[in-house]
């Protein structure tokens, strides 16, 4: 849909039914710097183009100038909200190129802030679902019962949220003495809070009414249009990384990967609150059983990969996160590309709002969780 | 009359334009300033502007623990017509910049800035060898304040916040309009 | 009666007698017009501030936040600042706007407000105009207040603006008929359009429970509707944060979209007091039967009180709805009106003539 | 299917195919001209049936540039990478392959914007991230003394 350009340009075609509005680059309902230009005619929307870039800050030629020690911190501004996810990454990728077996240890710690950082970034996308509903309350309580995690984080890495934890080969330093029983803590007093979300949000009825039916992505085409993550797994496309290619310490974990059928904008929804579910359960099994031993292997001074081409996927909060390395034998890497999940899912929602009107246009996009640095890079 | 008015140029910082103009309407200007500094320090209505990390951390301070309303600093407005402070929390690129200068542009006065966080302030991770990232937002528009981190904490906002409300204290807004006034007519 | 001793009438009339003893008639009603005139915009200035001060303090507590506390003590004046602040902002004139609509706009949404509040009975002879059509004459003027919001809305020369104008002018024109048709179902169990006539009509008992289940089903469709015609949460669409940026007001700034911010919480104050006026007895005190101990007790309570108290709890609940519900989308309020509370509602009045008529009222 | 199953499979298909064993994935080099082709039964033969692209990059080497194409089968869950070279550095083209996977046009969009790889057919050829006029910054000549504080 570029013929916004072509009508500016060409003031013959302005057409008096359709008028397109620009939706960001400031907006509150964007989550950061999108601008997304909508054809409207009436309410409705006829199609939109999204505009990235606003926000996009060239992490990817920054790398090939770092060292891959270095460029660990650069992925945490990426998708901020899933930064352990991104860091651990990049060294699950490093690690696989040089075959370096971290200790177990390791895997249980990385698994345990995976999922802490996957409940906090959903607890923030459920903030900012609501108040894209037009629910303002659902805000402050995410965001209530996002603070005992972040000082989880802060205990553990001194960050709140850009952590920077993860080093190739293991942990930057070892977790706190107080890092179980914090967690357990959180997990009982979150346990209590969930239900909240459905009483406050999901439970009512105007809720409902709204994102029912809404904005239907099939499986098929969430496929061909590589949909990951929550998103994806609402129109029953099983992508679960986590269970598909395990790492860390996800293959000693029993958990369930959700899936629905319907595809519209509720179950996108509920899918992601059944998710904090899961990932409670995975802590709770993995919590008590932190083994002994190293926090890190011994790496050497300076980490050079092989000739060759590395990939890597994780589940990150909102999809299937690649790190692809291309290394030719030197210290930083030759190419090196994000995957985002984000950007893929950016893109099918042309296709979702087709027809549909403004306000749906918001819940649509809050509900496929874009974090626009993420797909900005 | 006995009154003489200081050209512009003749005051110096420290010396307060209010006692050397007029004896007797001075003072209510001194007071009419006090006044609207106290009413613009205690009524900052941010704009709704975050583009990275940045901009969860200025989330956390809105939300209940932090609870930013306190000062009465809760009333985000989307529109920038109506908001008092762009708080630029995260990274200003060349293709955002002339947004940000425009969104300045459509404030009314009297508007502040806070850069908030390393990347506005300097370019922060993003200052050596990326193309695409301005080296701080004060090469687009006047900054105010300077908040350090990489998100800074929330405590470390309203350390900023607070030393915002300094500095408008100290805003001679209303004299120094009287004033320049004055010395447009001489 | 036994609250005399808050009666206004007389107060009034001896100012209206000394003034017209030492003046020509015509100043005397000029006098008395700048008086009046001067104690409403206290009174709105001063109610609209408060209402800002406590809707923050609600949402603060409903959110788990403390809320302002740092201006006054426990932030009490914390919206004087914010006046004061946005009196001393720079009012902006968009290139492109049609300026004197532009320019007109907010006062015809806060004389609106004015008109309005002149015909309530704040206590027994605190009231301005007391017309034989007085519930009329409120919806009727309560109406033009959207024609400030669509003048904003289309002069300001923004398309955010303009979908947030039309989408209040079709929101206020549904419930319009709400507002209308449950006024109309309590009319017919009044008897009389006159407000204080309806006031003084239950001074035995609220309509509310007077008039049974109808009453009830018109207090509740009332409430919806009249939170409808507020532009509040979960219809605030014209403003519609998360779509339209600042919805019909976004190219406003200063002490403009300082009187759209007033006028809203001023609406908010209308809707309260008529469902205060019409359905839980005005300034009347609660009262079940005559003559008992309790109306006795209840009596002591001045009428301003009792009437504030009742508009405040009323204020309370719509701004529970706002800070607990999601927005509704446009069609949905759409339906909601035309497909639900209508129909309901004229059932209702169907309902409320048999009680009237077979005389099950009390 | 096992890698070996697959590049038989994929050496019928496209008889100019290279292969490379022993890295991660499959690695498939197709000449530019047989990138569509090859691609679309991929994606359309039911043993094969590659259907979802989960990474689309560019990248910058000394004489050419290097698309390389990562391909999932949700069926078989099996992963294939394709590379696709072009001709020459001056004036880098191939066939866009969004009317197979469409999640590619955005991908593809990318490329062209930080690599300058044109794709044939692509409807909306624009840049993504930076505006027109910008060089291509991840090519490995790309200077902005500008722009860039090198360290």
């Amino acid at each position: 849909m570029a013929e916004y350009r072509e009508i500016i340009f060409n003031s013959d075609k302005i057409q008096t039914d359709d008028y397109f509005v620009n939706i960001g680059p400031q907006h509150p309902s964007t989550h950061g710097a999108l601008r997304i230009v909508a054809k409207l005619e009436g309410e409705i929307v006829q199609s939109i183009d999204p505009v990235i870039g606003y926000i996009h800050s060239g992490i990817e030629k920054m790398c090939e100038s770092l060292s891959y020690p270095q460029l660990i911190h650069l992925t945490d501004r990426m998708d901020y909200l899933s930064a352990h996810m991104n860091n651990e990454a990049v060294c699950l990728c490093i690690e696989n190129a040089l075959q370096v077996e971290v200790p177990e240890r390791v895997k249980y710690i990385r698994t345990i802030m995976d999922e802490l950082t996957r409940i906090a970034s959903h607890q923030l996308w459920w903030c900012a679902t609501g108040m894209d509903m037009g629910a303002m309350t659902t805000f402050f309580y995410g965001l209530r019962d996002r603070e005992p995690i972040l000082d989880i984080f802060e205990e553990t890495c001194g960050a709140r949220m850009t952590f920077n934890y993860n080093v190739p080969g293991g942990l930057m330093f070892d977790i706190h003495p107080n890092f179980q029983k914090r967690v357990k803590d959180f997990i009982r007093y979150f346990r209590k809070k969930l239900p909240e979300y459905d009483t406050l949000l999901s439970g009512n009825v105007i809720f409902k009414e709204r994102t029912k039916g809404l904005g239907v992505l099939s499986k098929e085409e969430a496929i061909a249009w590589g949909v990951t993550g929550p998103s994806g797994r609402a129109s029953g496309y099983s992508c679960d990384v986590r269970k598909l290619h395990p790492y860390s310490a996800y293959p000693y974990v029993k958990f369930e990967e959700k899936l629905a059928t319907d595809g519209d904008t509720f179950w996108r929804y509920q899918l992601r609150i059944e998710e904090m579910w899961e990932s409670m359960k995975i802590i709770e099994q993995l919590i008590d059983n932190i083994p002994e031993g190293d926090f890190a292997v011994k790496m050497k001074g300076v980490i050079k990969l092989p000739e060759g081409e590395f990939y890597q996927r994780v589940e990150s909060a909102r999809g299937e996160f690649g790190v692809f390395i291309v290394s030719d034998g030197k210290k930083n890497p030759y190419r090196l590309k994000f995957r985002s999940p984000g950007f893929s899912n950016l893109f099918v929602l042309n296709e979702l709002v087709k027809g549909v009107k403004i306000a749906d246009l918001v819940a649509i996009m809050a509900t496929l969780d874009l974090v626009i640095p993420d797909i900005d890079r | 009359m006995g009154i003489r008015k200081k050209r512009l140029s003749e005051i110096e910082s420290n010396d307060s334009p209010i006692i050397s103009t007029h004896e007797g309407g001075s003072i209510v200007l001194a007071n009419l300033d006090a006044m609207f500094g106290w009413a613009r320090r205690n009524s900052l209505w941010p704009l709704t502007f975050g583009t990275r990390c940045c901009a969860i951390e200025f989330m956390a301070v809105g939300a209940s623990r932090h609870d930013f309303s306190r000062f009465g600093n809760e009333v985000a407005r989307p529109s920038v017509r109506q908001a008092d402070l762009i708080i630029i929390s995260g990274t200003i690129n060349y293709k955002m910049a002339p947004v940000l200068k425009r969104l300045y542009d459509q404030m009314p006065e009297p508007k502040y800035v806070m850069a908030l966080g390393a990347c506005a302030t300097s370019g922060g991770p993003f200052y050596y060898n990326s193309y695409a990232v301005v080296k701080g937002a004060d090469h687009v528009i006047p900054v105010d304040v300077y908040i350090p981190g990489c998100p800074p904490r929330p405590e470390a906002y309203f350390y900023g916040l607070m030393q915002l409300q300094k500095k408008i204290t100290k805003d001679r807004y209303y004299t120094e309009k009287k004033l320049l006034k004055s010395e447009k007519l001489k | 009666m036994a609250f005399s001793i808050y009666d206004f009438t007389d107060l009034a009339q001896s100012i209206h007698n000394g003034l017209s003893s030492s003046l020509t008639p015509v100043w005397t009603t000029v006098i008395e017009w700048a008086i009046i005139g001067i104690l409403y915009i206290l009174f709105v200035a001063l109610f609209g501030l408060f209402l800002v001060y406590a809707e923050r303090k609600v949402c603060a507590a409903i959110q788990q936040r403390i809320g302002p506390n740092r201006v006054g003590p426990y932030g009490f004046i914390q919206t004087i600042a914010d006046f004061i602040k946005l009196l001393m902002k720079e009012i902006i004139n968009p290139k492109g706007v049609d300026h004197f609509l532009y320019n007109l706009a907010p006062y015809i949404v806060i004389a609106t407000v004015f008109i309005i509040i002149s015909m309530f009975p704040f206590a027994p002879g605190l009231q301005s105009f007391d017309f034989d059509i007085g519930v009329f004459f409120v919806t009727a003027v309560s109406s033009v207040g959207v024609i400030g919001i669509l003048l904003a809305g289309w002069s300001s020369n923004n398309k955010y603006s303009l979908i947030g104008g039309i989408r209040s002018g079709a929101q206020i024109i549904s419930y319009e008929l709400s507002v209308g048709l449950s006024l109309i179902t309590m009319i017919i169990l009044s008897g009389t359009m006159q407000i204080s006539g309806i006031v003084n009509g239950q001074a035995d008992g609220w309509f509310l429970f007077k008039g049974h289940i109808p009453a009830f089903i018109a207090f509740v469709i009332f409430i919806i509707a009249g939170t409808a015609e507020t532009n509040r949460g979960p219809f605030d669409l014209p403003e519609g944060e998360s779509e339209l940026t600042g919805g019909f007001h976004t190219e406003y700034s200063g002490i403009k979209f300082a009187f759209f911010f007033l006028a809203e919480y001023m609406n908010l104050f209308i809707v309260a007091a008529m469902v205060t006026i019409v359905f839980l007895g005005g300034w009347q005190p609660l009262h079940f039967g005559t003559g008992n101990g309790f109306n006795a007790a209840m009596d002591l309570l001045p009428p301003i009180i009792w009437f504030f108290l009742k508009v405040c709890t009323i204020i309370l609940l719509i701004m529970w709805f706002k800070w607990t519900f999601p927005r509704l989308r446009v069609d949905q309020i759409l339906t909601l009106e035309w497909k639900y509370l209508l129909p309901i509602n004229l059932f209702n009045i169907i309902l409320m003539s048999v009680v009237v008529l077979m005389g099950w009222h009390w | 299917m096992t890698n070996e199953e697959l590049k038989l499979t994929i050496a019928k298909l496209c008889s100019s195919a290279e292969f490379k064993d022993g890295a991660q994935f499959l690695e498939v080099i197709v000449p530019a001209a047989d990138l569509h082709h090859l691609c679309r039964e991929l994606r359309h033969n039911g043993e094969t049936a590659f259907d979802y692209l989960f990474c689309l990059t560019g990248v910058d080497y000394p004489t050419y540039f290097e698309v390389v194409y990562h391909l999932d089968s949700t069926r078989h869950r099996h992963v294939v990478v394709l590379k696709a070279r072009t001709a020459s550095r001056e004036y880098p083209v191939l066939d866009t392959i969004g009317d197979i996977w469409p999640t590619a046009y955005s991908h593809e969009r990318e490329v062209y914007d930080l690599l300058g790889v044109r794709f044939n057919n692509h409807p909306d050829m624009r840049r993504l991230f930076l505006e027109d006029g910008w060089g291509f910054p991840l090519r490995k000549d790309y200077v902005d003394p500008v722009r860039i504080v090198e360290r």
